[in-house]
């Protein structure tokens, strides 16, 4: 979960003869939050109930759309900006399953998977999203 | 009954660590956070918080065991 | 127009330090269509109309969506099966623009684009989408 | 009037070449047009196709000029 993740070997693992449209989408760790310069972001994860949650994400992926292959990783530990917390990748034989499949997966992970992230900037830290 | 919790991300920062013991009324989930809430009312401060029972979101009925794994899951912002 | 296209080159490429989310999408030549199997694709473009096209459907996307960059790349000339004959990449703070700008892009560029795909077979050959 | 035409994809098959020669009578996009079916029938039997004039598509009611950069667009496929 925390080696740099390689695109290129993520969609070579996601294609097959049978693929059509690939979507791949990656987050990156973006240098600001509301005009505010983020140094670095530390994630941490309840690893055991996430995979079991993301694993849950994908079956239902695989049930809604006719999905050939699909690819979720996410780092945890300190990362700098520009540097690439999550990809998810999906292949199908053609481009609209992938899309949909693909923000299907990520819209439901930011939602569901135990996973935390706290910014740091110059002045002090917050664990997004924990206040309203 | 006497449960062990595990606390993540901003949960850890309130219990003042990566798992607590707590004492509990009710042996339920709506009771574990009754308990929570009175020792360490930031909680109540968070926009949510659940609670996860061997590595499930578990409903505030759920009937808690001594053996069951605990964890307070405040907002997720993974990706 | 014609070398392989390399993924991890264009989301490099793509990724700035203000980027939040980035959508890639990568066609691929599939082994069969409807049920028959396809040797290879034949790609032809009529270029100066095609980039002409091309811009217009970037510039497009970025009237509508609040995009950081945009990239496409179109292969011409054969193409085996496996291989990458479209690119598209798209980098925003955040996602949902990301992926609504990356398949506006595709659908249009499918649509408009003075770009000609024949799929060979062993016992023939057709242009895809000539006839009704 | 004669006009220079270029052929991509199936168009190119269809006149046996990259370019012709066409004679017409309205020297407009529908009277190109109404030439070469004439000349070539297939190109009824085709989804549909367009003309380009200097690289944008152009409409049935166009003027052509001799010097216009002149192309048929079958239907596209790329991606």
């Amino acid at each position: 979960m925390s080696r740099a993740l390689e695109v290129q070997a993520c969609i070579d693992w996601v294609m097959t003869p049978e693929s059509g449209g690939i979507d791949v989408f990656i987050g990156t760790v973006r240098n600001a939050t509301k005009g505010k310069q983020v140094l670095r972001l530390e994630f941490e994860a309840y690893e055991a109930m996430a995979l079991k949650e993301i694993e849950k994400i994908v079956a239902n992926a695989f049930e809604q759309w006719p999905v050939q292959k699909l690819l979720v990783h996410h780092r945890v530990g300190v990362l700098a900006v520009g540097e690439i917390p999550v990809i998810i990748a999906v292949s199908c034989a053609h481009r609209d399953a992938a899309f949909e499949a693909c923000r299907f997966v990520i819209d439901n992970l930011k939602q569901t998977v135990p996973i935390w992230k706290k910014e740091v900037f110059e002045d002090g830290e917050t664990w997004v999203a924990a206040h309203p | 009954m006497r449960v062990n919790v595990l606390a993540f991300g901003i949960a850890r920062d309130i219990f003042g660590g990566p798992s607590l013991q707590v004492e509990i009324n009710a042996n339920t989930v709506a009771g574990l956070k009754t308990s929570l809430e009175t020792s360490y009312p930031k909680l109540k401060a968070l926009a949510s918080y659940l609670v996860a029972v061997n590595n499930e979101y578990a409903a505030d009925e759920y009937v808690l065991d001594t053996r069951d794994e605990v964890a307070i899951i405040p907002p997720v912002s993974g990706g």
